[in-house]
């Protein structure tokens, strides 16, 4: 009882602090790992490919010419994944957008000004419905995203069963427009898609917003008590993610200039293999959108070293795929594992 | 104290789980300007009160008033937003994000709509510091032990309650356990606080289960006993023995019983031997030796290294260096599996993240260590494991006396309970207890620490780790001294040796 | 009063749900099928609706199963579909080879070689899951991905037909007038309900589940238990892989059990099992996989359009989760229903959800 | 093409290996693989570096497939449409960097017709067709009178295939047989055996009455002869089937008499596009659509044809 109030304290900050930091870089480590990774893949390829043009800068921004859409869905359901909860309707809202817009404009002679808003809000409408459903009646978000899936593939189809090319001007003219970055050029997708990067790498570190989805992917109950709008996050963070997935879907009707229901099937996975490959946990609370940006850009490189070897029958084609990446995510985990426990 | 307007008011609190009633008709008041105790038995409803009135659970029968106000709170930031500021018995924060962010979520400092992390950073820091803490708090919350997070918690509820515009500032402090894990110091500085805020004008309601603080720093007290009110007392008027037969509905005397005992110090062979065991950025090399039948307590301020010194000889923590003999034969301490085969049990102080699994059952929670060391292809016959659990359960009063029940469901002192059951039920060589009275009551804290003796007596060693300076010394037959993680002095218990003694002895650090 | 209070009890029955909705869905195709329950014998075995969805439903059923195990450790397995594709198809290659395609040890061994190969990939689900900590989701679409490559590598990109009778029982033939995969699916699901339920193999599976750092500290050896229950799982998804090959007499590398691991994912959550791991129920599971296939059927026999199938299945995944939630059933049928205060206390109460458990799963 | 830059320099621009990226769908069926092998093994007689690739279904994939292409240079892109829209960008860099495309298996919709050169490949709206006129010889052949109950088993629900035998199956039917015709069921099979076997078998519980079954593919039609025979009915006898591919399987099961007629689509398409990309290089003129050579077969040709069949 008659503690001298002198006592001297514990561990003093010097001591604890290199220990902190280690522990802080700790959960930056897997980006880097992952940046350093897909430098020397890159690195590899123009070794290997080096007569077949690899080298040229075209082909590097071609990573994100043809992913610009990976890279907007993968960025929500980065926010998805980091709450803590998963989305696997991706690959379906992007496919009905584009069926969507297609129908829209072509079928129906709307105007690209007014569809595209429209797309997106039915987008961002949809993962609110889906977060409604999660948030309010515990549903577990697997299973809700899952019907997500089912649902928007089969509006896709109830609009048409068939392909719809889209020939209006304006999308013509908009998915021709090239960027020039003085050593190649960057297609209006691509540059959407790193602007979106940019914001919801802001959102995510400079809002309460952001933050909010940290802490409840960190652990959803203590979020709770600690008096965060859980639901309001919660059903915030699924709309974010149907809006991008809508947004990945117009970037992907840009790209490819039609509406076709069979569009991104199981682009889901991609998404959230690119997310994963980018350091974040899929229980959620650990991770950057910047590592999902090289998640992207690692599948893109891992297909198009595919296509550059050139030889590979479909079956090698899948199993390539497989071992690149397993053997990207064991080099990626030996390296990002902590010494001991 | 004064007459006036209470602030809070709740009258006729009914809150009903499955199967159970655990508030039957609670009457509470908490005027401005006062401390109020909540006192009661592990289970008594005390932290069902206080979820009812953050809106954590929904109310099942009576009314709440604050301010004059009939309130009903959906959810914790409802009660937040209306001036209810509140640390929950189990630290609830974010593991993932750093100290400072946990102190500020919700209520960052922001300039149009940006969050500005310098001055979080800053002030978090400040904040931190009048609590006396010394941390970083730019590192994540998982990189400190659960005292340091018990602390933060607290800062999080007393310091920031006046920001975020929305509210009129904190009206109501509630702080459910928050001393479970705290070194005395550390609890000094949390009363200079609560004082602090008392005089302003903050209505706080504590709940502690160690009488000593009550008397120290409350004005008044409500007691509840199996979900009823028993009645409201100033402090002043109401003695400790009073004060526990009130909560217990009998009078107790076990606590000297045990002072007779505690000279004995026939002590048996060496059972554990640890030389040069150690961990770098945990623990400095140690040596160390258990008896049979001795009680080892450890004693060190928070943060000392005591919980990693014990999860170094369980096996929890992997060490860099050093080795361990039980029983003569050296085991390998790659995983808790080689410590378990070898006779030692572990009882972690942290139950939520490293203890109960809560979804199970208190029998299956309680029978996990024993299967575990069996092998899943042999279980326990159903009378036999029934038999046990049934035992354990009325050893250590477990309440709801329900094997069936689930452990999540359970209150913080009763999940205590079934932990300690789970490693008793392994009858260990070695048993080590990391702060196994952390939240429960008086009556069961006696209980445990009479269980301890009788378990020595019968040939088990036990390590003895607590936050109270007391508790390990009227146990121990020795007192392993901690200080910076380094293990300084091993003091043999006597009647020369005193709280003042051990304090002294960690504040000088010198070797024996 | 005592039936009010069974009715309760009823109700309250983690199966209850599950059961309800399969009823009514089976019910659902009688205006569209008239003799829709109605079973007769048609050469020498029995054959109806209710034959042909358990006939149809064993593969689901088995893959099912074993995807319960792996979820209630707190993993997801997504590679069981490539690895009834692998299954099928090493399986048929090794058949088609055999001069007499009917010999039984021929049979027995090309079985043994299919499911071995199967219980590899689930060793290797379960190495990279608990072994290197990789995230299940991701170390388990490595297989997803090349497993299929394999397959179709095995079969040369074609479907293998094969002519073997004793082959063919298993997933097509018929056994003391039933069709032979019911008893595959009973054996295997008694298997594993003993296996679980007789040993401590379920409470310690639920543990590791339930929260992974206690498991570890009370000495569950969670590796062995994790890789124990991929392979299981793989093995599952073998049997399936069989069942499937079997049923058509051919392996088809490409589509064989293609998206069937969304299907048994849902099915074991129909059943009532948590993705977070925990608690699990194999009778739910079978109740789950049994909704699917009835609701395949249904879309089938109902006449749906093929362009709104999916609509019709979001649509009843949809009305079977809200069904099941507590939360949902409060607040629609809450007010009427007959004990109404009782009821809400459960909900609000945050699940005390094993929040730290998964974590330190994946963060190992 | 640096490499082969020097050593074309060295041979003179006319015999030089043609260098072809052939980008294929995906290998989603015994059909496309014979497809896959018929131009692997004909580029390699033919003596041309083929830079294959596999899109895996997926229209971005064969997208980026096509631009590695042009930006390796290649003399001549083929390829196999995943989907018949969206193709008009990545064409129009192929031309800008003058290098000619050429269609295989199925058409384009583009807005600017000098975007691929020729298609080599059929019709599947015809071959819907096809399979109507067939119906009417089998029917006419097994001496049926009385309504005409169709089923009709779809390949996957968007796929163009799908839609298209679809289409001209129902183009006839409405022609000519309107009052005496009728689809009474149609769903989809995913155009596999297990997809043909269940649907089939539920088609049976819910109109026991049908006695045609139109597939879209010989896979499916295999399926559900199986679930035909579980019921206890004989396929081909008291159900005539009539299927489009031609696979070997769905000739065993023709010459067993369980298919009455298949409508020939034929992979083998290799050489035919060889001979095409090398008029092609060499800038000669080539027709827009060069049709595969493609016959109908009846029950009874199938023991002849038979032995014939490669896949
Ligand atoms: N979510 C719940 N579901 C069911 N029963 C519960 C739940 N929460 C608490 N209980 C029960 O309510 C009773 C009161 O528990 P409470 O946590 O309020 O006790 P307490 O007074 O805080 O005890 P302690 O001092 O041990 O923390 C106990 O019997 C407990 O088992
Ligand atoms: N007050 C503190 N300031 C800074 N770091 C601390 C503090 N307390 C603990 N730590 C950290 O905790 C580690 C030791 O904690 P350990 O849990 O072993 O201590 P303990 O003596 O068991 O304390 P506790 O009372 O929390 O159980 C040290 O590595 C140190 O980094
Ligand atoms: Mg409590
Ligand atoms: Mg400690």
């Amino acid at each position: 009882m008659s503690a001298t109030t002198q006592t001297p304290k514990a561990a003093p900050s010097g001591s604890t602090a290199p220990r902190a930091a280690r522990l802080l870089g700790d959960r930056r480590l897997p980006v880097l790992v992952t940046a350093a990774l897909f430098i020397a893949m890159y690195a590899g390829g123009l070794s290997r490919y080096q007569n077949y043009g690899f080298a040229e800068p075209q082909v590097f921004l071609n990573l994100f010419i043809d992913n610009g859409y990976l890279l907007v869905a993968a960025i929500g359901a980065t926010f998805v994944i980091l709450s803590g909860g998963i989305d696997l309707s991706v690959g379906s809202v992007i496919g009905f957008t584009t069926m969507f817009t297609a129908w829209l404009v072509e079928r129906q002679g709307l105007p690209l000004l007014l569809v595209v808003p429209l797309a997106l809000a039915v987008g961002a409408f949809g993962g609110f419905l889906m977060g409604y459903v999660i948030h309010n009646f515990e549903i577990q978000p697997f299973i809700v995203t899952l019907a997500g899936l089912f649902l928007f593939r089969g509006l896709c189809l109830v609009i048409s069963k068939e392909s719809i090319s889209i020939n209006d001007a304006s999308v013509g003219t908009l998915a021709q427009t090239r960027v020039s970055l003085g050593m190649g050029d960057l297609s209006i997708g691509a540059v959407v898609a790193l602007v979106v990067l940019a914001v919801a790498a802001y959102v995510l570190h400079y809002t309460r917003f952001g933050r909010r989805v940290y802490a409840i992917g960190g652990n959803e109950q203590s979020a709770l008590l600690m008096g965060l709008p859980l639901g309001g996050t919660k059903i915030a963070v699924y709309t974010v993610s149907g809006f991008c997935s809508a947004l990945a879907g117009l970037l992907f009707m840009l790209y490819i200039q039609s509406g076709d229901p069979l569009h991104a099937v199981g682009m889901e996975l991609d998404a959230i293999a690119a997310v994963v490959i980018g350091g974040t946990l899929l229980t959620g609370g650990s991770g950057y959108v910047l590592g999902t940006l090289f998640g992207v850009l690692v599948l893109g490189l891992i297909k198009s070293v595919i296509t550059f070897e050139g030889t590979l029958s479909s079956w090698w084609t899948k199993i390539a795929t497989g071992v690149l990446l397993c053997a990207f995510i064991l080099i990626q985990r030996t390296m990002t594992a902590r010494r001991k426990t | 104290m004064a007459e006036p307007q209470p602030v809070l008011e709740m009258t006729g609190i009914v809150k009903e789980f499955p199967g159970v009633r655990a508030l039957s008709g609670v009457d509470f008041r908490l005027f401005p300007g006062e401390i109020h105790a909540l006192m009661g038995e592990n289970g008594a409803g005390k932290s069902t009160l206080i979820k009812v009135l953050t809106g954590v659970y929904s109310l099942d029968g009576g009314t709440i008033t604050l301010d004059g106000e009939s309130v009903r709170f959906g959810s914790p930031l409802q009660a937040q937003q209306a001036g209810i500021s509140t640390v929950y018995q189990e630290v609830n924060l974010c593991p993932n994000l750093s100290v400072a962010e946990n102190i500020f979520i919700g209520r960052e400092p922001t300039r149009a709509g940006r969050i500005q992390w310098k001055r979080m950073r800053k002030e978090a820091a400040e904040l931190v510091d009048r609590l006396g803490l010394d941390i970083d708090v730019a590192a994540p919350l998982s990189s400190y032990p659960l005292a340091v997070q018990q602390l933060v918690a607290i800062v999080r509820s007393v310091g920031t309650g006046d920001r975020d515009g929305a509210g009129s500032g904190t009206k109501v402090l509630v702080l459910d356990e928050p001393t479970s894990s705290l070194d005395r110091d550390e609890v000094l500085e949390l009363f200079r606080l609560m004082r602090q805020l008392r005089d302003e004008g903050v209505a706080i309601l504590f709940v502690s289960h160690f009488l000593d603080q009550i008397y120290e720093v409350c004005d008044r007290m409500t007691v509840l006993r199996n979900g009823t009110l028993v009645g409201e007392h100033l402090v002043r008027d109401l003695d400790q023995v009073g004060l526990i037969e009130l909560m217990i509905g009998k009078a107790l005397d076990q606590l000297e019983e045990l002072h007779e005992h505690q000279m004995r110090s026939d002590v048996g062979e060496t059972l554990v031997r640890a030389e040069g065991l150690g961990r770098t950025g945990g623990i400095t090399p140690f040596d160390l030796q258990i008896n049979k039948g001795e009680v080892l307590g450890l004693a060190g301020l928070l943060g000392s290294g005591r919980t990693e010194l014990a999860r170094l000889l369980f096996g929890a923590d992997q060490p860099d260096s050093g080795k361990v003999t039980i029983g003569g034969k050296q085991v390998s301490m790659s995983a808790p599996n080689d410590a378990i085969a070898a006779g030692v049990a572990f009882c972690s102080e942290n139950r939520k993240s490293e203890g109960l699994v809560p979804d199970l059952t208190v029998r299956e929670n309680i029978i996990l260590a024993l299967q575990a060391a069996r092998g899943w292809t042999r279980p326990i016959p159903a009378s036999q494991r029934d038999e046990l659990v049934a035992k354990y359960i009325k050893a250590l009063d477990i309440r709801p006396a329900d094997p069936e029940a689930r452990v999540g469901r359970l209150s913080g002192g009763n999940q205590q309970k079934v932990l300690l059951a789970r490693w008793l039920i392994t009858q260990p060589k070695l048993l080590i207890l990391d702060e196994p009275t952390r939240g429960i009551d008086i009556g069961a804290k006696t209980e445990i620490q009479k269980l301890v003796v009788s378990l020595s007596e019968d040939g088990m060693s036990v390590l003895y780790i607590a936050a109270e300076l007391e508790e390990v010394l009227r146990l121990s037959h020795t007192i392993g001294v901690l200080r910076d993680r380094r293990l300084v002095a091993r003091l043999t218990n006597g009647p020369e040796i005193t709280t003042s003694k051990i304090l002294e002895t960690i504040a000088s650090g010198e070797h024996q | 009063m005592t039936t009010t209070s069974r009715w309760r009890a009823l109700t309250h029955h983690h199966l209850f749900w599950p059961v309800a909705v399969l009823i009514a869905l089976l019910l659902v195709n009688v205006p569209f099928t008239p003799d829709f329950f109605s079973i007769n014998m048609t050469d020498g075995h029995l054959y109806g609706s209710l034959v042909s969805i358990v006939l149809f439903g064993s593969p689901l059923i088995l893959v099912a199963v074993g995807m319960t195990l792996v979820i209630a450790t707190g993993g997801i397995d997504l590679s069981v579909g490539a690895v009834v594709a692998i299954t099928g198809a090493l399986t048929c290659s090794y058949i088609s080879d055999q001069t007499d395609q009917n010999t039984l040890s021929a049979v027995f061994l090309a079985m043994g070689v299919g499911l071995v190969a199967a219980v590899v990939c689930g060793l290797w689900n379960g190495f990279l899951v608990a072994r290197m900590g990789i995230q299940p989701i991701i170390a388990t679409l490595i297989i997803m991905v090349a497993g299929r490559g394999v397959a179709q590598l095995i079969t040369d990109g074609q479907i293998i037909t094969v002519n073997s009778e004793p082959y063919k029982l298993i997933g097509g033939g018929y056994w003391l007038t039933l069709p032979f995969s019911i008893f595959v699916v009973a054996a295997v699901v008694a298997v594993t309900v003993a296996l679980t339920r007789r040993t401590a193999l379920g409470l310690l599976v639920e543990s590791v589940g339930g929260n992974a750092e206690a498991s570890r500290l009370v000495g569950i050896r969670s590796t062995r238990i994790k890789i124990m229950v991929y392979m299981f799982c793989a093995l599952c998804a073998g049997i399936a892989g069989l069942m499937i090959s079997s049923n058509t007499s051919a392996a088809d590398g490409n589509n064989a059990g293609l998206w069937i691991e969304l299907d048994a994912i849902l099915a074991v959550v129909i059943g009532g099992t948590s993705l977070l791991g925990g608690r699990f129920s194999i009778g739910g599971t079978v109740v789950g996989a049994l909704v699917i296939q009835t609701l395949t059927t249904t879309i089938y026999t109902i006449g749906v359009p093929t362009q709104t199938n999916l609509v019709f299945k979001a649509a009843v995944v949809i009305v079977v989760c809200l069904l099941q939630s507590p939360k949902f059933r409060a607040k629609v049928f809450g007010a009427k229903g007959p004990k109404g205060p009782r009821r809400d206390a459960a909900p609000v109460e945050p699940a005390p959800a094993p929040d730290a458990a998964p974590k330190m799963e994946v963060s190992r | 093409a640096k490499e082969d830059g020097s050593s074309a320099a060295a041979a003179g621009s006319g015999s030089k290996a043609i260098t072809l990226g052939f980008s294929q769908v995906g290998s989603e069926s015994g059909w496309r693989t014979a497809n896959s092998d018929s131009v692997k093994s004909a580029a390699k007689e033919a003596g041309y570096t083929l830079k294959f690739s596999d899109a895996q279904q997926k229209q971005e994939n064969q997208i980026s497939a096509i631009r590695n292409y042009i930006a390796q240079k290649v003399d001549v892109i083929a390829f196999s449409p995943v989907v018949v829209t969206g193709w008009d960008a990545v064409l129009k860099e192929a031309k800008a960097a003058k290098i000619p495309v050429v269609l295989t298996d199925r058409s384009v919709e583009t807005s600017d017709d000098s975007l691929y050169v020729t298609l080599v490949g059929s019709d599947f709206t015809d071959e819907g067709r096809r399979a109507a006129k067939i119906l009417e010889k089998v029917l006419e052949k097994a001496g049926h009178k009385g309504a005409v109950k169709i089923a009709q088993l779809e390949g996957t629900t968007g796929a163009a295939p799908a839609i298209e035998r679809a289409k001209g199956f129902k183009e006839v039917m409405e022609a000519d047989h309107a009052d005496d015709w009728k689809v009474v069921v149609s769903q989809t099979g995913d155009f596999t055996r297990a997809g043909g076997k269940q649907v089939m078998a539920a088609f049976l519980q819910s109109n026991p009455d049908i006695n045609v079954l139109f597939a879209h593919n010989d896979d499916m039609a295999i399926g559900a002869i199986q679930s035909i025979e579980a019921a206890g009915k004989k396929p081909g006898k008291d159900i005539l089937i009539v299927s489009i591919d031609g696979v070997k399987d769905g000739f065993v099961a023709m010459s067993e008499g369980k298919i009455n007629a298949i409508v020939e689509c034929n992979p083998l398409l290799g050489p035919q596009l060889m001979e095409v990309v090398k008029k092609v290089k060499d800038g000669e003129t080539v027709e827009r659509w060069i049709k595969t050579k493609e016959s109908d077969f009846m029950q009874d040709q199938a023991k002849d044809a038979l032995p014939t069949r490669k896949y």
